[in-house]
């Protein structure tokens, strides 16, 4: 059986590896909420984690880094945004061609500017976030059972995972409980209802995947200069496209997004721990682990565990005149 | 007292929309053509005109949900730019499209609410509209739940939605584009009834329908359109469904096709307690039960949404029910899951379906792949066992053009790039040549000009001349009662009454199509 | 010209890889002359890789890590003339020089050092791919471990069973992590770039770590207590010196010729103290001279101990 | 409006987008500090100035043929089949255990053999996904990006775990035996009687793969089963009517996009590698997009943007080698290929499309 001391610990991995899931799958809510399909999530993030980390390195201010990686995964936002919103391409096509930009020019720049095989040299000091010590947490610390829930799991992470955590019931409250969410999510519904009620569905889309592109940024930079000290060639490993599953799995709303996310963080957190599970008899491979996530969505989405229906407008153009 | 203050506005106010020299072209398709319009308030203004006349275009450029090539706008007298659906809205003008613009996973009120919201926070947008809702339905007999999903919601009542939101964005103007295409014949007049009750309040109303009877019932004036053009404008009063028609298609109409008396054969398609449930649980089909004789031509009428598409997809074998069918004799089964639209074609059934852009032409296929289409099993078009006859199907579809008189004669042209009439003479000619026992009919002429409506009306009546059994379903009365040889009327899934054209009349058949039995 | 290929972590890995590009840039700035250099990016580029370059007509050609060693075996016949050398890996071809390492020495000293710094006697190692040379560093530093401290627990994790597993910092980082949280405090990364993950992970919660192949003290000042250094650079250095005149057969370099050994600099003499100085070095002569035998994983796929 | 001519659609167009997408890399080529033409030169000397270059070009264009003409034939039914990785991955696996499961007498039997098994294992990994769209309506853009993950994990277990012969430490499989040595082209022209490179992977696979190519066309335009597909791409409501089983061409349609997936492992498996490693495939499951896309899923010019992605794969490699500028290049012009071919070709159609009316009114 597992001591509280071992949970706690793969309880606090979830947590950090769970939380660039959750800001990447947040950030997908919003823009296929908005009827804008984003499977660029990955290649925004991994320009967002190079910029972050490459600025970092360079001026060794951690802040500007973050800003140049929400930067550059704005400039991609906008690109798919100008492909599926004003040029009504296919947004899927738009999506693959973000993730090999992403992945071919992180590799150039980073050899351009370092020439460290596409890495970036390593972060120290103000060049990443440190982890933050929340009240408290060293008087509580002996407190049975809550003291170390509460210093090792929840104090001790940095601000990015607060913001992601932040960002849960902020994206509730502002699709289900502002003007700017009920457009929003009436754009990715019937976008034409959006436009007889005179409002422009162009602006309200770019509005969403900026949101979009802002909330990969801050996940990208959370890989770069929170979780690790710098950027390594492919670091995002596919987590955009776990961040689209657990999107799936949440069925488009914040909350279960939290959930989704974290399970997946979890998943990540025990197949690192453990190389294989044996399950009395049964020995869990550690690549069953981490395919663990796809096979899930997939279930999902062949609707043997409930249905996730997208928005309904989801993936098309908005195309008023032929 | 409501007359007396129309004349009295009419002779002192400015009119309350103008329209001057409005163009618009969609591509090449010229919509509009230098279209002026005046309509006063307090009045209700119908607009009638054929399929593709250009209504609907003209009203959503008022609405500025499309922008005009080319004219002028005036509200209340004064010019104003409309270069989008807020400004429209904010000059005072709401629309009712022909398709409802509602989101359909929002509630009543979250649609209501949608661009017209008070404050970035929802919550009291949402308060004040519960309240104005109420006193709209009291004011208006437009009840209707607030907190109910749309997408569960009859159509009637989303038709109350979008009339709702616009009140709720204190319209004065009020656009209606065919709003009871979708209705019964009951909600029809309790649409009326609002309607007459917006005009008393002082409201301007435009009323776009293909219902002769409509216009004379409730307008006041009435315009006509024909091909992009406004025909005429004329006061309701002094004019007659006649005059009405020959305007909106430019002639003389030949409301009656010339055809010999029928002589019914054997029963060729026997049908017994047909049912069908869709995917959402409702219960389409109740119980149809029809008899179609060789030699006959029955004509199936109803307001659209009554169950007669579903009809159709089961006899043409893409649609899943249960019951009893016998083609010629033979019990078949065309309604379980092993059917498919193969198995009726073999069986003799050949299906012009209802909508033909959606289901019975590929738009981007050629014409010689449109004449396979659905026939791409039959033995003549393959060339042997592994590859089609694509020769030979150009050269047969040469021909079928030729005989139906299909312009231009080029079966190598793309179907989209045919007008709506020689689209439908394509799918006519591949169906009608396969000289089929039993042929299925939907809307044979909707949308197709008046030249063209004749051939294709012969066409169905020769079939028939020749000893096939035709089944027709249309909504307009006008062509169930000039071709058919019986007439059934279908109401909510079920057959109401079977009449003979020549004992009955529209506004018998009007009373079987709400459900007066 | 004499080339070199790297294999996936990238020459720039601050360890195997690393190690290599050092030994040849040596021997680039004392000759002043230029050499081919290549890096994989996938598995399957391995071969077109070799082909390119002996086209090219690049003399010898080295590459690192024993996943060339199938190809080599087929490449090297279809160009007798070409000279190549093969680290880590033993590959049997009359134009092919294969170098191999005691680093199951050099890890038994380090494992002794790692003992004796060790407050909490629990120490972990962190491998990269799950493959018998890893178990090879395993095996070694675990015996030194236990020649100090025989009741020491010795927590060990792989990081994977694919080449991915020699370039995954977060994995190291988060492995790093939990080995602390079980109670070590030094910990024992071979796992190329992904060691860079432990080393930062150890140094952010403040335990000590030991670096791998190349020196790796400086890269965390005062936190890793030492490395085990894979004399790489000067295996790559000498095939270079030879060029074609390249010695085929197989070289093991050991802890007697200093092809493997444990970094003393100034990033962390402060960690570590004379005696455990003198015990390594009195270990170090021992193993030199065949009294003390350190067990090779490899010879039978096993370890005596665990 | 006179419509666009039909050359316009089919050639300017694409050429249009692609001298868009050239002209950006050459951008990114500068702003790297390295030189455009001379980094061209190096390309064009290295990938088709020799019969060795020629040599990797080709062997590297067949498998884009085959990745290539699984997407189009997908994009031709409507699907999007964004899974060619995962099933060309398999469609490896079936060739190792075919070649590995016999000590193979000729090599055409093997071929013959190792085709199908390739062809059967890349269609069976597209199987589950079509069954998923046609039966459930799972998106399968969602399931086959999925199924590629599934497929990269499933082959690190076999290789890692159960395939890796005795004593190995690479995650491979053991090398084929003799009998299972696909002819190259170099042997293949030695064999006519004259010298053409040597020690280049480019094989027989290639004819296998031109082979397709007129199969495939034959069976989009010429067939039965290729005039539902079509039509069912094209409308599937229209496709019901006419009584085209949308669960059997989706299933037919995704099946053979699979299948021809996965013979591309016959190529980079068998005729390269003569084992199965990791990531044998190499993102051409992802080329294929761009190549289906830049062809306008026609396999004439699936053939002739495989040749493209060829010579750019080979040259690109060429650069790595003599100059700074890293492989990546590659991916980087292949974005830009899928983005201003695919995602943005509106903007370039546009005005195009504009000026012919022009032309046409006037
Ligand atoms: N968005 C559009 N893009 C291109 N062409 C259009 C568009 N909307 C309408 N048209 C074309 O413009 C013409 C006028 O169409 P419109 O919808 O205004 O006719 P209508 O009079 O409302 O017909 P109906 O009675 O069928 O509703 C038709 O030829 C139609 O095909
Ligand atoms: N309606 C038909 N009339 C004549 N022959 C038919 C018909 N339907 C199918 N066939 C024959 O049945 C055999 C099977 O047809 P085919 O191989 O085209 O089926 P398929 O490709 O599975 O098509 P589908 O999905 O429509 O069933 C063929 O020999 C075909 O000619
Ligand atoms: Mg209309
Ligand atoms: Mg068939």
């Amino acid at each position: 059986m597992m001591d509280l001391a071992t949970i706690l610990q793969i309880l606090d991995s979830t947590v950090r590896l769970g939380t660039p899931l959750l800001l990447a799958c947040l950030a997908g809510l919003f823009s296929e909420r908005a009827g804008i399909f984003d499977i660029g999530l990955e290649g925004k993030m991994l320009m967002a984690a190079f910029f972050s980390g490459a600025v970092a390195a360079i001026t060794g201010s951690v802040l500007l880094g973050l800003t140049a990686g929400v930067l550059s995964s704005l400039l991609l936002s906008a690109i798919h945004g100008a492909a599926s919103i004003t040029f009504r391409g296919n947004q899927l096509i738009s999506g693959v061609a973000i993730n090999f930009l992403a992945s071919g020019l992180t590799v150039l720049i980073g050899q351009k500017w370092f020439q460290l095989g596409g890495r970036t040299p390593p972060l120290s000091g103000d060049g990443r976030f440190a982890p933050i010590t929340l009240p408290f947490a060293e008087t509580l610390r002996e407190v049975p059972v809550i003291g170390p829930i509460y210093y090792e799991l929840i104090s001790g992470h940095s601000i990015l995972v607060y913001v992601a955590f932040a960002a849960v019931p902020l994206s509730w409250w502002l699709l289900y409980r502002t003007r700017f969410g009920l457009r929003l999510r009436a754009v990715g519904e019937n976008p034409a209802a959006v436009d007889t009620a005179g409002i422009s569905v162009v602006r309200m889309r770019y509005a969403a995947v900026m949101i979009c592109g802002l909330l990969t940024g801050l996940a990208g930079a959370y890989l770069a200069t929170a979780l690790s000290a710098g950027f390594v060639k492919e670091m995002t490993a596919g987590r955009g496209y776990i961040a689209l599953a657990a999107l799936i799995f949440a069925k488009w709303r914040p909350v279960p997004a939290l959930g989704a996310t974290m399970l997946f963080g979890l998943l990540e957190a025990i197949a690192n721990r453990y190389q294989n599970i044996d399950l009395g008899g049964v020995v869990l491979p550690v690549q069953f682990m981490q395919a663990l996530p796809y096979i899930l969505t997939v279930v999902i989405l062949a609707g043997f565990i409930g249905k996730a229906t997208p928005p309904r407008a989801g993936g098309e153009a908005y195309v008023k005149e032929r | 007292m409501a007359q007396a203050q129309t004349s009295e506005r009419q002779a002192t106010a400015a009119p309350a929309i103008e329209l001057r020299g409005i163009s618009k072209a969609f591509g090449p398709v010229q919509a509009n053509k230098d279209i002026s319009i005046r309509v006063m308030p307090g009045t209700i203004h119908g607009i009638i005109g054929e399929n593709g006349a250009g209504k609907s275009t003209l009203m959503s450029i008022l609405y500025g949900f499309y922008k005009a090539d080319a004219g002028e706008i005036l509200i209340g007298g004064t010019p104003v730019q409309i270069p989008d659906s807020q400004a429209a809205i904010r000059a005072g003008i709401g629309m009712v499209f022909q398709h409802f613009k509602l989101v359909q996973t929002f509630t009543v009120l979250e649609n209501v609410v949608l661009g017209a919201e008070d404050g970035a926070l929802l919550r009291p947008s949402l308060a004040k509209a519960r309240a104005s809702l109420q006193q709209l339905a009291r004011d208006y007999e437009l009840e209707v739940d607030p907190d109910a999903v749309v997408e569960e919601l009859s159509v009637g009542h989303q038709q109350r939605v979008e009339i709702l939101k616009a009140l709720y964005r204190q319209a004065d103007i009020l656009i209606l584009d065919e709003p009871t295409g979708v209705l019964t014949p009951a909600e029809a007049d309790h649409l009326f009834r609002i309607l007459r009750g917006l005009r008393a309040q002082g409201k301007t109303v435009i009323l776009i329908t293909h219902k002769l009877r409509e216009i004379m019932e409730i307008t006041d004036t009435v315009s006509v359109m024909r091909r992009g053009e406004m025909t005429a404008t004329v006061t309701t009063a002094e004019t007659s469904p006649e005059q009405l028609a020959e305007l909106m298609v430019g002639r003389k109409v030949l409301l009656h096709v010339p055809k010999g008396p029928a002589n019914p054969g054997a029963v060729v398609l026997s049908v017994e307690d047909l049912r069908m449930v869709d995917e959402d649980g409702v219960e389409r089909l109740k119980g149809i039960s029809l008899q179609i004789r060789a030699g006959e031509i029955l004509g199936i009428a109803g307001v659209a949404g009554n169950g007669q598409s579903e009809l159709l997809k089961i006899l043409g074998g893409f649609g899943h029910g249960t019951g009893r069918i016998t083609m010629n004799g033979v019990p078949v089964d065309l309604t379980g899951r092993s059917s498919d639209g193969q198995t009726s074609r073999a069986q003799g059934i050949a299906h012009v379906p209802e909508d033909r852009q959606h289901l019975g032409l590929i738009m981007d296929f050629t014409a010689w792949e449109n004449v396979a289409f659905g026939y791409h099993h039959a033995p003549e078009y393959q060339k042997n066992a592994l590859f089609m006859d694509n020769a030979a199907l150009m050269a047969e579809t040469q021909a079928k053009m030729e005989r139906f008189d299909v312009r231009p004669p080029i079966p190598t042209l793309a179907a989209k790039n045919f007008s709506g009439g020689n689209q439908q003479k394509i799918v006519l000619a591949r169906e009608i040549e396969r000289n089929p026992d039993l042929l299925l009919v939907g809307q044979p002429t909707r949308g197709v000009d008046i030249g063209a409506i004749e051939f294709i009306h012969k066409q169905i009546v020769a079939l028939r001349d020749a000893g096939k059994a035709v089944l027709l379903v249309s909504v307009e009365l006008d062509e169930i009662l000039s071709l058919s040889d019986r007439i059934a009327v279908m109401f909510d899934g079920r057959i109401m009454g079977e009449r003979l054209p020549s004992e009955t009349d529209e506004r018998e058949l009007g009373l079987l199509m709400a459900g007066v039995a | 010209d004499p080339a070199i290929i790297f294999d996936l972590g990238g020459k720039f890995d601050k360890s195997f890889n690393e190690a290599a590009f050092n030994g040849a840039k040596r021997w680039a700035d004392e000759t002043g002359g230029s050499f081919k250099e290549l890096e994989m990016q996938s598995e399957a580029q391995r071969e077109q890789a070799l082909r390119r370059l002996a086209e090219a007509g690049s003399n010898p050609i080295v590459m690192t890590g024993f996943a060339f060693g199938d190809v080599l075996n087929t490449v090297a016949p279809d160009y007798p003339d070409t000279k190549f050398a093969i680290i880590d890996m033993v590959v049997e071809q009359p134009n092919v020089k294969s170098v191999v390492f005691t680093e199951e020495q050099g890890s038994y000293l380090v494992g002794m050092l790692a003992a004796m710094a060790s407050e909490t006697g629990t120490v972990g190692f962190i491998g990269g791919m799950d493959i018998p040379l890893i178990r090879k560093f395993a095996c070694g530093y675990v015996q030194g471990v236990k020649a100090v401290n025989p009741d020491a627990t010795v927590i060990q994790n792989m990081t994977g069973t694919t080449p991915a597993a020699w370039n995954d910092p977060v994995k190291g980082s988060e492995l790093a992590i939990s080995q602390k949280s079980q109670g070590a405090d030094v910990i024992y990364a071979a796992a190329g770039g992904t060691g860079l993950g432990v080393l930062q992970a150890a140094a952010d919660q403040g335990i000590l770590s030991i670096g791998v192949d190349s020196n790796q003290n400086h890269l965390f000042p005062g936190k890793v207590l030492t490395s085990m250094v894979k004399r790489v650079d000067n295996s790559v250095y000498e095939a270079f010196i030879d060029g074609d005149a390249l010695e085929p057969g197989i070289t093991v370099m050991d802890l007697a010729s200093e092809g493997v050994g444990y970094a003393l600099d100034e990033n962390n003499e402060a960690l570590i103290t004379a005696e455990m100085k003198a015990a390594v070095d009195d270990a170090t002569a021992k193993i030199a001279s065949g009294e003390i035998a350190v067990h090779d994983y490899m010879a039978d796929n096993t370890c005596p101990v665990e | 409006m006179t419509r666009m001519p039909r050359w316009a659609d089919v050639a300017l167009i694409p050429l249009l987008n692609l001298v868009i997408a050239f002209a950006i890399s050459g951008l990114v080529i500068l702003a790297i500090g390295e030189n455009p033409w001379a980094a061209l030169k190096i390309m064009v000397t290295g990938a088709l100035g020799s019969s060795y270059g020629w040599g990797y070009t080709l062997y590297y264009t067949t498998s884009f043929i085959f990745t290539g003409l699984a997407v189009a034939i997908a994009s031709h039914a409507g699907l999007f089949n964004i899974g060619g990785e995962g099933q060309a991955t398999l469609g490896g696996l079936g060739v190792a255990l075919i070649c590995l499961s016999l000590p193979w007498p000729h090599w055409s039997l093997a071929l013959l053999a190792a085709s199908l098994g390739a062809a059967a294992f890349g269609a069976a990994w597209a199987a589950i996904p079509a069954w998923l769209q046609a039966k459930r309506g799972s998106h399968i853009v969602i399931t086959t990006i999925m199924f590629n993950f599934i497929a990269l994990s499933l082959l690190n277990y076999l290789l890692g775990n159960v395939m890796r012969p005795a004593r190995s430490m690479d995650p491979a499989s053991a090398r084929f035996p003799e009998g299972a040595t696909l002819p190259t082209l170099n042997d293949m022209a030695a064999g006519l009687g004259f010298v053409w490179g040597k020690n280049t992977p480019a094989n027989i696979s290639l004819f296998i793969a031109l082979l397709c190519c007129l199969a495939v066309w034959a069976l989009i335009w010429k067939t039965r089963l290729g005039f539902q597909i079509r039509a069912f791409g094209k409308s599937e409501p229209a496709a019901v009517y006419a009584g085209i089983n949308p669960v059997r061409i989706t299933m037919y349609a995704m099946l053979i996009s699979g299948g021809l997936a996965g013979l591309m492992a016959v190529n980079n498996v068998m005729g390269e590698a003569e084992r199965l490693v990791l990531n044998a495939v190499e993102g051409a499951g992802f080329i294929g997009i761009a190549v289906a896309l830049m062809g306008r899923n026609h396999p004439f010019g699936v053939l002739l943007a495989a040749l493209l992605f060829g010579f750019l794969y080979q040259g690109g490699g060429e650069l790595a080698l003599w100059t700074t500028i890293p492989r990546e290049l590659i991916t980087v012009i292949q974005a830009l290929v899928i983005l201003f071919t695919g995602a943005l070709d509106n903007m370039v159609r546009a005005p195009v499309e504009r000026l012919f009316a022009r032309r046409g009114a006037r």
